[in-house]
């Protein structure tokens, strides 16, 4: 450092100034984004031990071998359809000025300014179409693939749950591979592609062959994936629960709910916190940057996902907890605080706040969560005694219930200086559109409605046939001397013990 | 930028550049850091989970996630304006702003999440001493007064920038140096005084005006032994204890660029030797003594995970401040002051703690507290925390084992028995009047048939018939594998 | 940049561009980096965690109490023996080039380019000799010292399996401290330091005194540890299963096998999940960095391996389910979908891909993951039935033949770029050898295949005689009593109830 002279004039410290931000931008700061984002996919990739804990303590002991060997398998054949057209289907778009490369200068201004991207087409908006088997994806977009399989697999392990101790497991395999080949990366790439009909993230550039730039005016909003993993796995649940019918004993002969409790809390409760942990990968991870040049604490993002993630679960447990204790307290007057509600009204909150999570204030993130708590408290009483629909873990409940929940939050809640911290501005240089009650119009609640539709529409629209199908060919349920012998004994060899 | 400094120097200009990315990687590392902490509670949460009874664990499961939630909801609204970690100019005593976080610079909330999860972590190590036998209300009103009140206080004296007990005590606004307890403050780097002695002392008047579980003791007062249902998950739960600690000892550096992540391996370092050390010396101590006593010789599992927790709770507050080879002796005596003090506890108090959380967390947290105050060395307090303020060398004060004099080791223990008192004090009172409304203690019969049945829906273990094992350490009574009474 | 009136003159840019990479490699990047491979080291040491579950799930209840503590002793008794003279033999070289401390300029180049490091002597080749108990170690390798330590520590856990049920307490103490404190740290430096003489990270300075530079031209590709970690692990326990003798009851009277499941699957499939977890930290943290000055995007190499790590264990358990179901289809005529079995499949494929997870393409890694499959089962029938060994939890299996199975994989599949990324070119600066299927030559697979014969006859040399001697004394396996009525009992205090 001596040998150099150590006064600068202006001129050459902004020229140095550039030379640093050159160095430090493409290469540092790459790759510490690439570490935060991988290992928030670890984390994510761990909810997979979570819900295999928590399926496993929540059904009876002679299915809960079963239920394991669905959680395993979801994420290895969600690898591998992920693999084959998952990660096309979803993120295969064209990169914008990818046809720029080599220019310099003014030609790469003209190049950049120009018309759309080469190879864009209008089914772009739709549905992505290339690097199926990660054929010419570059390696340095291999963090996205490996992050975005985490939640694809995480999704599609929802169904599990609703579908526990009566499925038939080679069903449950063909689920899996429809659900993260085809069902959930159309539903991703919508919300999050830069291509995608509903997403925030379109440019002029992606969304030259149509007629809009944001769905509503400012596209849906949804962090880390209301729509996209919570509610597809939980509509998925919906269709998949009430195709396949109750439990052997589930309701009685005069159409009342029997309880049919799990064997072990401890197993299901170590399942809660496994989710809660791997959720600090799922949602701040989402931001996938951690910095970025030119914009100071970037890092504020993912901090404030974090700490509304807590509040929102701690929000959602503790209203869960005390609506299901007053409840109970005003039916059959007794105190009971019900573990197994309670770690269901932690997860309530998570996917609450799942959606909303970069835009919202902390304040909102307790009022999100605690009525997500709510929300899945009456969508359960509404399932199963309304609709008579057997939900082993009432995947549908917080799933898909506290999943319009979030999306429809994210309308009313979103602030308008987070949402530009994760968006930026429109291209005019305006603000984004911001929740209603904080002052904005209701184009992000009409996007997030729509998003709300889309999704329900489509997966039932797909899954529904496919189990039926399953069903009307014999394959999706298992016999009823099995079911009452519990699935161990004769598909896994011996008992679980316990 | 440029125009207010010109000229510039090419060391101006790369601290510059290199500012945004720096802080924000810091950031990151104090947030995954505090996700491994945040992992804790599900690790305690299996460690009380299977050191209880059957017929107990249901309700211990759920006053574990409540505290958590608790915690989250508190140290937002109150917690973190009364431990004012950030604030330079608040009182010696607590901190005075940034209630629910108003006020707090939007890059600085990291902190606050990492705190929260500290928080969490010191409030819950009281749910295994009061097992079994306390109400669900009582817990919960407990949490609520120690994340709001208690613990923040405590962390504001040795960690705020304005604490009494502080050594990152800082220039007051007129350019005034605050004066240093005994001329260093305390030292005390992740707390086992602030986050594990508070949780002990806690634990020990909880447990001691709760009073024993039935049958604890016998006819002459001797202790009977009630081994917990579930070996597994309770060394589960050490396991991920000890994995959170990775996030709990390093992560207290709050950053890792600039070199600092020396300091972070190091850290790592001495937390894995202090650890081991601590299972190996309880481990074979308790044989021995066992050998001695009864001639058998019986390794216990439970004995070597707690050993290794008590390994872990010694070196936190010292683990950035001491030798690797000072990390194992610390270990090491964490592990016979963890052995002293259970026995002291169940043979001599009478106070009944079922998973011996007091000799753990209160025993060895003093022990790590005053460790310090013998090993730290010059070196790593330099590096640690700075040079010393207002004075000509910076020197600041180390370890009497290196000629630092005791001055730092009156600090400690000053520190340490402030902490008893307050945290005793305070919780004392509190216990005592929950004890006197009737409200601290379940009835007698529900004791007897095990709190699950009838306060928190039902049994841990559903459908299942007690295994072999299950009749030598919970009689098959109704009360522990009921079928679920009324529907949820 | 092209608006910038060029002020610098070259000369200076050129300077300021190599403090920038000065700079920013001494402080930035290496905080990056060691941040990365510590947080990579917590991974590891939850490996631990899986390891215990594991066991504790597969053994009979009346044992589990046993393993347990063995497993926590791992880790204990691990660290102790690394800090006296594990890491000195591993990686106790003397630094390249720190005699040139101070020297700068052209002093500096010279001393670079002179003669070997002083203190190399030719034993450096075969075993490490500074840094015992960490004397003199500098502070700035601490982050290796942990990183290692954790994998010393996985490496010993390995055969807590295989002796399970029947092994004295004490017997296992000493093995630990053998393996940790010397047969591990040999082979690791083997393989791993910068002088070993199988290193492919050598160099002409540190190989000064040996005829060769690169054993059969490559030096052994083992990127996470197959030789060094898992086939230690693997061919110790096999030395210790054969000398112990199966468990009373595990052959019937005509020899053949009978079953002994364990007692509670949910553990040790969640130990599976903990395992493939900590995985992450395995693999992907060997690539020691993040971020390297002058690379862009050094990022891609743990990322890759990331992918390869996942992808691997999904192909492992696939096939692993469907050759066991398949097999059981032909000899017993029923279909079941064994839960255990695909557990250890995820292990058998997640082992499999260690050794050349650096190496290889995603496709790659499902042939790998996938033969890993086959080769644990076939080497788990062989085992059981025609070398009669009793190994409870397949470890032999898993890790010694699934290791044995990725060296060989890695001369096969290495793929040039990737070699590149991970070891840079030859000294001559031309490209390393690589796998023969991607049209290289065999010299990978040669020098692989003498790291396998090395490993198989360092191991069984040292442990088959150390085992056969705490046999002699009496030492090694418990009474039979003991052993009929579980080791909880009278070793360990009461029953783990559950």
């Amino acid at each position: 450092m001596a040998d150099v002279a150590p006064v600068l004039t202006e001129a050459m410290a902004a020229e140095v100034n550039a030379l640093i931000e050159a160095n430090v931008g493409t290469t540092l700061v790459a790759d510490v984004n690439n570490y935060f984002t991988v290992f928030s996919g670890y984390l994510v990739f761990f909810m997979q031990a979570g819900f295999a804990m928590l399926c496993a303590g929540s059904v009876r002991s002679k299915n809960a071998k079963n239920i394991i060997l669905l959680n395993i398998l979801d994420a290895c054949f969600g690898c591998c359809a992920w693999y084959l057209t998952g990660f096309a289907f979803a993120f295969g778009d064209p990169v914008p000025f990818e046809h720029c490369g080599g220019l310099e200068g003014p030609a790469l201004l003209e190049c950049e300014a120009g018309d759309p991207i080469p190879g864009l087409s209008a089914s772009q908006a739709f549905i992505g179409n290339r690097f199926f088997a990660q054929s010419n994806l570059p390696r340095s977009s291999f963090w996205l693939w490996f992050f975005q399989f985490t939640f694809a697999a995480t999704g599609a392990t929802i169904v599990s749950g609703a579908v526990a101790e009566r499925c038939k497991f080679e069903a449950y395999m063909l689920y899996e591979l429809m659900i993260v080949m085809f069902v959930y990366p159309v539903v991703a790439h919508w919300m999050w592609s830069t291509c995608g009909w509903l997403s925030p993230w379109r440019s002029e550039a992606t969304a030259a062959k149509q007629s809009y730039l944001y769905f509503a005016g400012s596209g849906v909003y949804d962090f880390a994936g209301d729509a996209a993993v919570h509610m597809v796995g939980g509509v998925a649940s919906l269709a998949a629960a009430w195709v396949l019918g109750p439990r052997i004993g589930r309701f009685d002969a005069a159409g009342n709910p029997v309880d049919m409790p799990g064997h072990n809390a401890s197993l299901t409760l170590l399942g809660v916190f496994l989710l809660w942990f791997g959720w600090y990968g799922f949602n701040p991870g989402s931001a996938v940057a951690f910095s970025l040049t030119g914009s100071e604490n970037y890092s504020k993002v993912a901090i404030a996902v974090a700490i509304n993630t807590t509040v929102g679960a701690a929000a959602g447990t503790i209203c869960t907890l005390f609506i299901a204790m007053a409840y109970q307290y005003f039916t059959l007057g007794v105190v009971v605080w019900d573990l197994i509600i309670a770690g269901n009204g932690a997860l309530a909150g998570l996917v609450s706040i799942t959606g909303p999570c970069g835009f919202v204030n902390t304040w909102a993130a307790f009022i999100i969560g605690g009525i997500g708590g709510f929300v899945y408290f009456v969508a359960s009483k509404v399932n199963l005694n309304v609709l008579k629909i057997d939900d082993p873990l009432d995947a549908i409940a917080v799933h898909a219930g506290c999943g319009v929940w979030g999306l429809l939050a994210g309308g009313a809640f979103s602030a308008p200086g987070m949402v530009t911290d994760v968006y930026g501005t429109m291209p005019d240089g305006s603000q984004r559109p911001y929740g209603f009650i904080m002052g904005g119009n209701g184009s992000v609640l009409a996007a997030n409605s729509m998003a709300i539709l889309v999704v329900f529409g489509w997966t039932l629209a797909i899954m529904t046939p496919f189990f039926i199908l399953l069903k009307k060919v014999g394959l999706f349920r298992v016999s009823p001397e099995v079911e009452a012998q519990g699935l161990d004994v004769s598909h896994h060899g011996e008992f679980s013990a316990l | 930028m440029a125009e207010e400094s010109v000229p510039l120097t090419f060391e101006d200009q790369f601290a510059e550049a290199f500012a945004p990315a720096t802080a924000d990687i810091n950031a990151t590392y104090v947030i995954i850091s505090g996700v491994f902490v945040f992992l804790m509670q599900a690790g305690f949460c299996m460690l009380t989970a299977g050191s209880v009874r059957a017929r107990n664990a249901r309700g211990i499961i759920l006053k574990n996630l409540m505290d958590t939630c608790v915690a989250a909801l508190v140290y937002f609204l109150l917690g973190w304006g009364l431990a004012g970690l950030l604030i330079g100019d608040g009182n010696s005593f607590i901190g005075t702003s940034q209630f629910a976080l108003g006020g707090l610079d939007p890059t600085m909330l990291y902190n606050w999440f990492f705190q929260f999860c500290f928080a969490a972590a010191a409030c819950t190590i009281v749910s295994g001493a009061l097992a079994e036998r306390a109400t669900f209300v009582s817990y919960i009103l407990y949490s609520v007064l120690i994340i709001g009140f208690v613990y923040p206080v405590v962390t504001h004296w040795v960690w705020s920038p304005s604490g009494w007990a502080s050594a990152f005590r800082s220039e007051q606004a007129d350019g005034t140096f605050r004066s240093l307890l005994f001329g260093c403050g305390a030292y005390d780097f992740a707390g086992s005084g602030a986050v594990h002695m508070v949780g002990g002392v806690a634990a020990f008047a909880g447990a001691a005006l709760l009073g024993p579980r039935m049958g604890r003791f016998d006819a002459n007062g001797k202790p009977v032994p009630i081994p917990g249902h579930n070996v597994a998950l309770a060394v589960l739960g050490t396991f991920i204890l000890w994995f959170g600690w990775y996030g709990f000892n390093p992560g207290s550096t709050l950053m890792v660029m600039n070199g600092t992540s020396a300091i972070v391996a190091r850290v790592c370092v001495t937390t894995t030797l202090g650890g081991a050390a601590g299972g190996i010396m309880t481990l074979f101590t308790h044989v021995l003594i066992q050998y001695k006593t009864t001639g058998k010789v019986v390794w216990d599992v439970m004995v070597a995970a707690n050993g290794a927790l008590a390994g872990l709770v010694a070196i936190t507050a010292p683990c950035a401040t001491v030798e690797p080879w000072a990390a194992i002796i610390i270990g090491m005596c964490g592990a016979w002051v963890y052995l002293g003090g259970s026995y002291l506890n169940s043979h001599i108090l009478k106070i009944d703690d079922p998973v011996d959380a007091i000799a753990v967390h209160g025993w060895a947290g003093i022990w790590g507290v005053l460790a310090n105050g013998l090993f730290a060395t010059e070196g790593f307090v330099a590096q640690t925390y700075g040079t010393m303020p207002g004075t000509e060398d910076g020197v600041r004060l180390y370890g009497g084992f290196y000629g630092g004099g005791g001055k730092l080791f009156a600090a400690q223990l000053v520190y340490v028995l402030a902490i008893i008192g307050w945290v005793g004090g305070l919780m004392g009172m509190f216990f005592f009047a929950l004890k006197m409304a009737g409200l601290f203690r379940v009835s007698a019969e529900v004791e007897a048939e095990g709190c699950d049945t009838s306060h928190y829906g039902g049994s841990v273990y559903h459908g299942l018939t007690p295994e072999t094992g299950a009749g030598a350490t919970a009689p098959a009574s109704k009360g522990v594998f009921p079928s679920k009474g009324d529907a949820a």
